[in-house]
């Protein structure tokens, strides 16, 4: 029978001593209570007379009675736990959050007490103590795609000592950046601020460019990463990284078809090139100067905020040194980015017309020029809404944002969820715009969400950070508090791996001693059966439930405490 | 001669053969047999005889055939392979010839699930092509499938089989129709014709191979009644299509009925220039009172008599 | 692998209306990779049947096991002692399981509890689709490897009937008509001229179920 | 006299999300919080969930607070505010003042994450926020939501079927000097609508807004689900005055009628000021002991020219939680390379 | 049968149910007396024999706190819970047990009032559904 000691937390003396009276007789008649003790606060003294007395008394299991397992589980990792005693061997009932305080009357809340108590006493007497494993992780990274976030996460993790493999589709780098003229809100030049960045990265020794080449097979977890990259000239290499970030980008589409391939109608990075041309310069389009502009926004993505700083940043010069008449027909003016209000209000001053569109603008043909007929949902009376009509030579079209080709199929290589759109991620803010499904991917800009380039940064930096945070150490420690599979069970039907939302489980051939599983299992057997990596399982236990033979278990967490915290014996 | 029959005299003459289509009852009720054979007497050279139509339960094709015999009108004899195995087969083609049934058509026949008789176990022993085989071997070599058993009596009787240009994948009809030649089909009457520019393309293809020379094509022509069963049968049969245009005419016709009539007999003109066609098989179903006005309107009457 | 589905409840609970006392017994192989009678299933009908028949006034006491295979006697035996304290067995296996254990319990009911339905692929997690008829005689050679037998409504041997249209089959819009994929797949591979070439009339009576009876017997392994 | 290798002043997510990502790093930093109790503006947010999750991330606020108490290197001081800062050399010498008690400490990195306050509402006199009852700022109705659970009007406890959001109070306004947007109070607003359009199916919205700016990937079938929502209604026109007739105890505004396009009155029960932000008014000193510079909105400059400063989260200019989040990792990534780079 | 208290098993997601548990606690809500909480590391743990075990041995009612969709920690947790709850809704209909004695109610980390709200109002609902039929204990 185990012997177990409980810890009665009076937190500071907010528990009435009424109530742990009623606590202390029902704790009297538990045959497996060794000791109980009250203690006011949890402290390094505490620790150091609980573990005296859990040795003196030899006692293995502990039952602390108090507030919620949450604010024990902060203070003991906070206050450096007890060494040699397993965190695992302690349980919590939770007599002040759920009992106390959530009760009608004193009666009711120590029945609820007396429940919570027993019951933690019954799961403290099956609780089995937990090792901690140690992955040491090379600093090594793997970034595919070489645009900006690709580049900016190159040269942070590379000045912060990691060895950096970048991997191109492309033969050049800088994605859409190659195709920006001009910063909106800063006076630099993009090109030479793109062309100063690659140069660093080229120079860098711990940064090592494989362009063009792509990703052709990814096996294994975080740590122990196998990466087969195929470059152009058909040569392919193994490298083993620690974490992987897919920085790919987006793709942007055109629209086709009617009247939206006449020459006159340009996109945005289109006329973005117009206006970095030198000869001639701009405004004149095919030897005719352009004397009205009309930009159309909002018509294929309304959540994308570049399209409005784009069309600002251009009309701006347009309506002011060269002399053009700009009209920007938009549902909603995105100002939500740092000084476009101001620039918003230059424009209008410059004389930039903004209409407010619901229906899509009707386009006609007139003599050469474009005319664009829009209902402007901005004037309050209903029929005269019609009447803006302009005649424009040059309409300048968005364009719509989409996941590359090749993202369905990396996501599968890769093992990542893709979110609504086909862009990588799911918008699930627990992964802090960061993080994706698996332990040691991360994800950066545009393949997430398209955004200016600041935005972007940011989000670069945030991603270097993280693998930073993670590489710093030179090791990964975690508890295998994971899912583990009786290989002897396993029907090797893949529901598991398929259902892991972390693709952490794999079918193996030779699933060799399933990693932990030692008690019943003879030494080195070879079983082709379902494992878990237990660096990259999260130990949320998914799997468990779908696993159609039952074999598989959660190590901190087995249907036994479930059912005693039922109330029902399993 | 293959079988002697008047259908096949007329279209090895190289004449412009006619052929109808009765739809027997859901009974024993002879007199619908005999009503609906005065209708077509005298206007087509045979008359197709089929055999549980979209799997609904009717008269066997061989008693009507035989009924049809006795009333002085040639039958084309359907056969499907959805219901009997390979041993009904030959003893009903015994049986039929037997009663001087000289033509048949080798079908596959539709599923049972389009009929009355859903729980039905499907057969499909054999299928068209092995159908025609199988015919073809009692006739020429005068043993049952499989080639030992030699038959008693002599089995005369003209193939044919069907072959639809509308269903997909377009480029193997011909195909399927070079199989059907080879296992030793005679004459082949086609789905009904509304796509004429596809059935154009189709007997190209066929012209192609050179099989109009080894096989006569009759092809197949539905009046339609009105613009609502237009529109069903474009919708819900499928290898039907029924370019919109004609769903318009009759749709918008004052008279659809009669617009259907003329359209039918369009069409029997125009196929009529198609180098390779050999006849036309109208498949006027309940509505055979109308075969007298179409074949007269399309100036096919009066009808050879095969001596 | 052979896919199933559990059998509507009432008809499960008309079958062992009779008894107080039963084994409800598992397969680990086939119907535990279709969910259809692993030991999850077990547990949980084990424990639907338990509450239906409290429902009613009949208590209903259930013994659960489920050996890693039913189609070999030597895991049918391991139910042996479990056997002597019921009245019936409710087996989750496919109609083989069902079959060897009524070959070794042979004064004890066995009673189905799955409708074994076809031998079938994984399309997608949860969806599986018929493959195979085991009729004995495979042509999968002869058509780039997609069987019209067991996925043609008609199991025509030559090529598509008249009413396959837009690749569909005519009597089930949603399925593919087995003879589209077989020329999709044969001019992909170059070999359309597979499809010139007529296949003759099946031996049905020979290879396939309608002789009778099938075995296999290896001299080399009998032992 | 404490040592520690950084001083985070500002217990908001923004400096729970530096002293997080630090501690990773093993350094050991100070975090002091002025409130009673940390988590800032963030933490008082009620979820704002529909049918599904409407990614507004005050969950993830709440987890992170809980984050915080875990780490070892990590110490809050709450109910602390700075006195002094001096810099000598390489390290900056900081008095705190915690209620009467007065600690010294030498810190080599500071970072600035002090956080924005809602603009004063009351400044707006032409809607009586502050005089009517009835009109409360976002914020209030948050935590109202968050803490009573239940939709109540203030004035009398009754439940308010008809409501109104004025957006932009306080931001892209020349009158006050704001020439900015707040970037985050159109889909704050929408997402409390639908949570509130939720719970409550009875009570109808009208949404004043100029123009709705998006937040997040999937916004625009959040925002495609509001406007098909018939009990919201979305007029682009904020009106300038709000009237208060005592004796239908309702307040009126003027309205454009969609329709027709005449103004008319129309009255609410509740009125919502989605009121935009503005730096913290503690800062002030901050910034002029740190050396740091403000940006043309009043915010504080991120790029600091002070050695050793660094600025974190909404204070550097309006962001949404997780763009603070992210901001502040990155400045967490700036505080770690220097002082790796210092060694 | 008024008097009657029903037994009801709320199994609590530590990421939103737990502590929403706790916040109710802290802003001294009642939680009923008659609810056994169970903590799960993620509502995917929930296995569906533990939806049926629990009414066969004696809870009148079982309650599944949830993550909202797209909100799950483990990505999937919820959404793998509700198709595990479909199929046993399947099952009870069968054998005559009402489908709302087993209900999932979505919350998030701070929905505090939310949690206890849903289950006063279980409570009042499973009153009026009566004891349950099927489970060992009567």
């Amino acid at each position: 029978m185990a012997r177990i000691g409980i810890f009665i937390d009076t937190l500071k003396g907010t528990l009435p001593s009424s109530f742990r009276e009623r606590i202390r007789t029902t704790l009297r008649d538990v045959p497996e209570v060794v000791f109980s003790v009250e203690e006011d606060e949890f402290t390094s003294e505490t620790f150091e007379r609980m573990l005296k007395l859990l040795e003196h008394e030899g006692v293995e299991r502990v039952v602390i009675v108090g507030g919620s397992p949450k604010l024990y589980e902060t203070t003991f990792q906070k206050l450096g736990f007890p060494l040699p005693f397993n965190p695992y061997l302690f349980t919590v009932a939770n007599i002040r959050e759920q009992a106390l305080w959530s009760s009608i009357d004193e009666r009711e809340a120590s029945e609820k007490a007396k429940n919570a108590v027993l019951k933690a006493i019954r799961i403290a007497s099956s609780l089995r103590p937990i090792e901690s494993q140690t992955l040491p992780l090379k600093p090594e990274v793997l970034i595919l795609g070489g645009g900006i976030s690709g580049i900016s996460i190159a040269l942070t993790l590379a000045r912060a000592g990691i060895y950096v493999f970048l991997v191109e589709r492309e033969r050049t780098l800088g994605g859409k950046v190659t195709e920006l003229w001009k910063f909106y809100n800063q006076e630099l030049e993009a090109k030479g601020w793109l062309e100063q960045k690659i140069l660093e990265l080229r120079q860098n020794p711990r940064i090592s460019l494989l362009a063009p080449a792509r990703l052709k097979y990814l096996r294994g977890h975080m740590g122990r990463f196998q990466a087969t990259i195929l470059t152009d000239k058909g040569e392919e290499t193994t490298i083993s990284p620690s974490a992987i970030v897919v920085a790919t980008g987006y793709r942007v589409e055109r629209k086709r078809g009617g009247i939206y391939d006449h020459k006159r109608m340009v996109t945005l990075s289109e006329m973005e090139k117009l206006l970095s041309e030198t000869n001639p310069p701009f405004p004149f389009f095919e030897g005719k100067r352009v004397e009205t502009v009309t930009y159309l926004l909002d018509d294929t993505n309304e959540d994308i905020k570049l399209d409005s700083i784009n069309a600002l940043k251009q009309s701006l010069l347009l309506q002011g040194s060269l002399k053009c008449q700009v009209a920007i027909l938009c549902k909603e003016f995105k100002v939500s980015s740092d000084r476009m209000e101001r620039l918003y209000r230059k424009a209008r001053e410059l004389g930039v017309l903004f209409f407010k569109y619901e229906e899509a603008p009707r386009f006609s043909l007139v003599n050469g020029q474009i005319q664009v007929e829009v209902k402007d949902t901005s004037i309050l009376r209903k029929e005269d809404q019609w009447s803006v009509s302009i005649l424009s030579d040059l309409v300048v079209l968005c364009e719509t944002f989409l996941p590359h080709q090749e993202t369905m199929e990396l996501s599968a290589l890769l093992r990542l969820h893709l979110g609504k759109r086909g862009f990588f991620m799911e918008d699930n803010p627990q992964l802090l715009r960061v993080r994706s499904n698996r332990r040691g991917i991360f994800i950066a800009g545009g393949c997430r969400f398209p955004q200016e380039i600041s935005e972007t940064l940011f989000e670069a930096n945030a991603v270097a950070q993280e693998v930073l945070a993670l590489l710093s150490k030179g090791a990964y420690t975690y508890d295998l508090s994971v899912a583990e599979v009786d290989p002897k069970k396993c029907a090797l039907c893949y529901t598991c791996p398929r259902v892991c939302p972390h693709s952490a489980i794999e079918v193996e051939k030779y699933a060799e001693k399933n990693v932990y599983l030692t008690h019943h299992v003879p030494e080195n057997t070879k079983w082709g059966a379902a494992k878990v990596d237990p660096a990259s399982c999260f130990g949320c236990g998914i799997c468990v439930g779908e696993c159609p033979a039952r074999a598989i278990t959660l190590r901190h967490y087995p249907d036994e405490f479930i059912y005693i915290q039922m109330g029902l014996d399993g | 001669m293959k079988a002697g029959s008047n259908l096949e005299k007329i279209l090895s003459k190289g004449l412009f053969a006619v052929t109808g289509e009765l739809g027997p009852p859901k009974g024993n009720d002879v007199s619908v047999v005999k009503r609906k054979a005065d209708l077509l007497r005298g206007y087509v050279d045979a008359v197709n005889v089929t055999d549980n139509q979209t799997a609904i339960v009717r008269m066997s094709s061989i008693a009507t055939s035989s009924l049809l015999i006795q009333m002085g009108i040639e039958p084309v004899m359907q056969m499907t392979t959805r219901d009997r195995n390979r041993i009904a087969i030959q003893s009903d083609i015994f049986g039929a010839t037997a009663l001087g049934i000289k033509n048949m058509l080798c079908l596959t026949g539709d599923h049972h699930t389009f009929g009355n008789q859903v729980d039905s176990k499907n057969v499909h022993d054999l299928d068209s092509i092995q159908l025609i085989d199988c015919v073809r071997t009692m006739r020429d070599q005068g043993t049952l499938l499989g080639g030992e058993e030699r038959i008693e009596g002599k089995i005369e009787i003209f193939i044919g089989a069907a072959e639809n240009p509308f269903a997909d994948p377009f480029e193997f009809r011909v195909v399927r129709l070079a199989k059907k030649v080879r296992a030793g089909v005679d004459f082949i009457q086609t789905q009904c014709i509304y796509d004429m520019k596809r059935f154009k393309e189709w007997m190209k293809m066929v012209r192609d191979r050179g099989l109009h020379e080894k096989v006569h094509i009759l092809a197949g022509v539905t009046p339609l009644k009105s613009g609502g069963m237009a529109r069903y049968m474009a919708k819900n049969v499928s290898g039907i299509i029924i370019p919109e245009e004609i769903i318009d005419r009759i749709v918008k016709a004052k008279k659809p009925a009669e617009e259907g009539i003329k359209l039918c007999v369009e069409q029997i003109q125009e196929l009529k220039e198609i180098e390779g066609v050999h006849g036309v098989h109208i498949m006027a179903i309940e509505w055979e009172q109308m075969v007298s006005q179409i074949t007269e309107m399309a100036g096919l009457l009066p009808r050879p008599k095969g001596e | 692998m052979i896919k199933a589905e559990q059998k509507p409840m009432e008809e499960i609970l008309r079958s062992i209306d009779p008894y107080k006392k039963i084994l409800l017994s598992g397969c680990g192989a086939c119907v535990t990779v279709c969910h259809a009678g692993g030991e999850k299933e077990v547990l949980l009908l084990a424990s639907a049947l338990r509450m239906a028949r409290k429902k009613i006034g009949k208590p209903l006491e259930i013994l659960e096991a489920t050996p890693s295979r039913q189609c070999e006697p030597e895991y049918a035996q391991e139910l042996s002692e479990l056997s002597e304290k019921v009245e019936a067995i409710l087996s989750l296996a496919c109609g083989v399981g069902v079959q060897t254990l009524v070959r070794f319990f042979p004064k004890m009911p066995v009673l189905p509890g799955v409708n074994t339905t076809f031998l079938g692929e994984t399309l997608s997690h949860g969806i599986w689709e018929e493959r195979c008829q085991a009729c004995g005689n495979c042509i999968l050679e002869k058509t780039g490897g997609i069987c019209p037998i067991s996925r043609c409504a008609k199991q025509l041997l030559n090529g598509p009937c008249g009413g396959s249209s837009k690749g569909k089959c005519e009597i089930k819009k949603e399925a593919d008509c087995a003879w589209q994929l077989i020329y999709d797949r044969l001019s992909s591979l170059g070999q359309l001229y597979k499809l010139e070439e007529i296949i003759p009339a099946k031996r049905w009576g020979i290879e396939s179920r309608d002789s009778g009876l099938r075995r296999i017997i290896r001299e080399d392994l009998k032992i | 006299m404490l040592e520690k290798e950084v001083l985070i002043i500002g217990g908001g997510i923004a400096g729970i999300t530096v002293a997080l990502e630090l501690s990773q790093f093993e350094i050991p930093v100070l975090l002091i919080e002025k409130n009673p109790s940390i988590g800032g503006l963030a933490s008082t947010f009620c979820c704002k969930a529909s049918e599904s999750c409407n990614k507004c991330f005050a969950c993830v606020v709440d987890k992170r607070i809980v984050e915080i108490h875990q780490k070892r290197n990590i110490q809050c001081l709450t109910r602390t505010e700075i006195s002094g800062i001096r810099k000598n050399g390489k390290k900056f010498e900081v008095t705190l003042k915690q209620g009467r008690e007065r600690i010294d400490l030498q810190v080599p990195a500071i970072v600035m994450a002090v956080g924005i306050d809602p603009y004063d509402a009351t400044q707006k006199g032409e809607y009586g926020y502050g005089r009517y009852l009835d009109v409360i700022t976002a914020k209030d109705l948050d935590e109202m939501l968050r803490y009573q659970g239940k939709l109540v009007r203030p004035s009398n406890g009754e439940f308010p079927t008809r409501l109104a959001f004025f957006q932009c109070v306080g931001s892209r306004d020349e009158s006050i000097g704001n020439l900015y947007c707040s970037q985050v109070c159109c889909a704050y607003a929408l997402r409390l609508i639908r949570a509130i359009r939720y719970q409550y199916p009875k009570v109808k919205v009208c949404f004043f807004y100029m123009d709705i700016q998006p937040a997040g990937p999937s916004f625009e079938s959040f925002l495609k689900s509001c406007r098909e929502d018939q009990g919201i209604r979305f007029i682009r026109s904020l009106p300038s005055k709000i009237y208060y007739s005592g004796a239908s105890h309702l307040l009126k505004v003027r309205v454009p009628d969609p329709q027709t396009g005449e103004v008319m009155e129309e009255p609410f029960e509740l009125i919502v000021l989605s009121v935009g932000m503005v730096l913290s008014q503690g800062a002030r000193s901050l910034v002029q002991w740190l050396g740091l510079h403000y940006t043309e909105d009043g915010f504080i400059e991120a790029s600091s020219s002070q050695e050793g400063v660094f600025v974190a989260g909404a204070c550097s200019g309006p962001k949404d939680i997780d763009r603070t989040i992210i901001h502040a990792k990155g400045t967490a990534l700036e505080v770690y390379q220097f002082l790796k780079g210092r060694d | 049968m008024v008097d009657f208290d029903p037994k009801i098993i709320a199994f609590c997601c530590d990421q939103s149910g737990y502590p929403s548990a706790d916040m109710a606690g802290s802003l001294r809500l009642n939680i009923p007396k008659n609810v056994e909480m169970v903590r799960v590391p993620c509502a995917g743990r929930v296995e569906a024999l533990y939806l049926l075990k629990a009414l066969e041995k004696g809870a009148d009612g079982v309650v599944l706190f949830a993550c909202y969709e797209e909100n799950c920690q483990y990505l999937r947790g919820n959404l793998r819970a509700r198709g595990r709850l479909s199929y046993i809704h399947r099952l009870m209909e069968k054998i005559g047990l009402e489908k709302e004695r087993i209900e999932i109610c979505y919350l998030a980390t701070n929905s505090g009032v939310k949690l206890v709200e849903t289950l006063q109002r279980k409570t009042e609902e499973l009153k009026r559904l009566g004891p349950n039929p099927c489970s060992e204990g009567k």
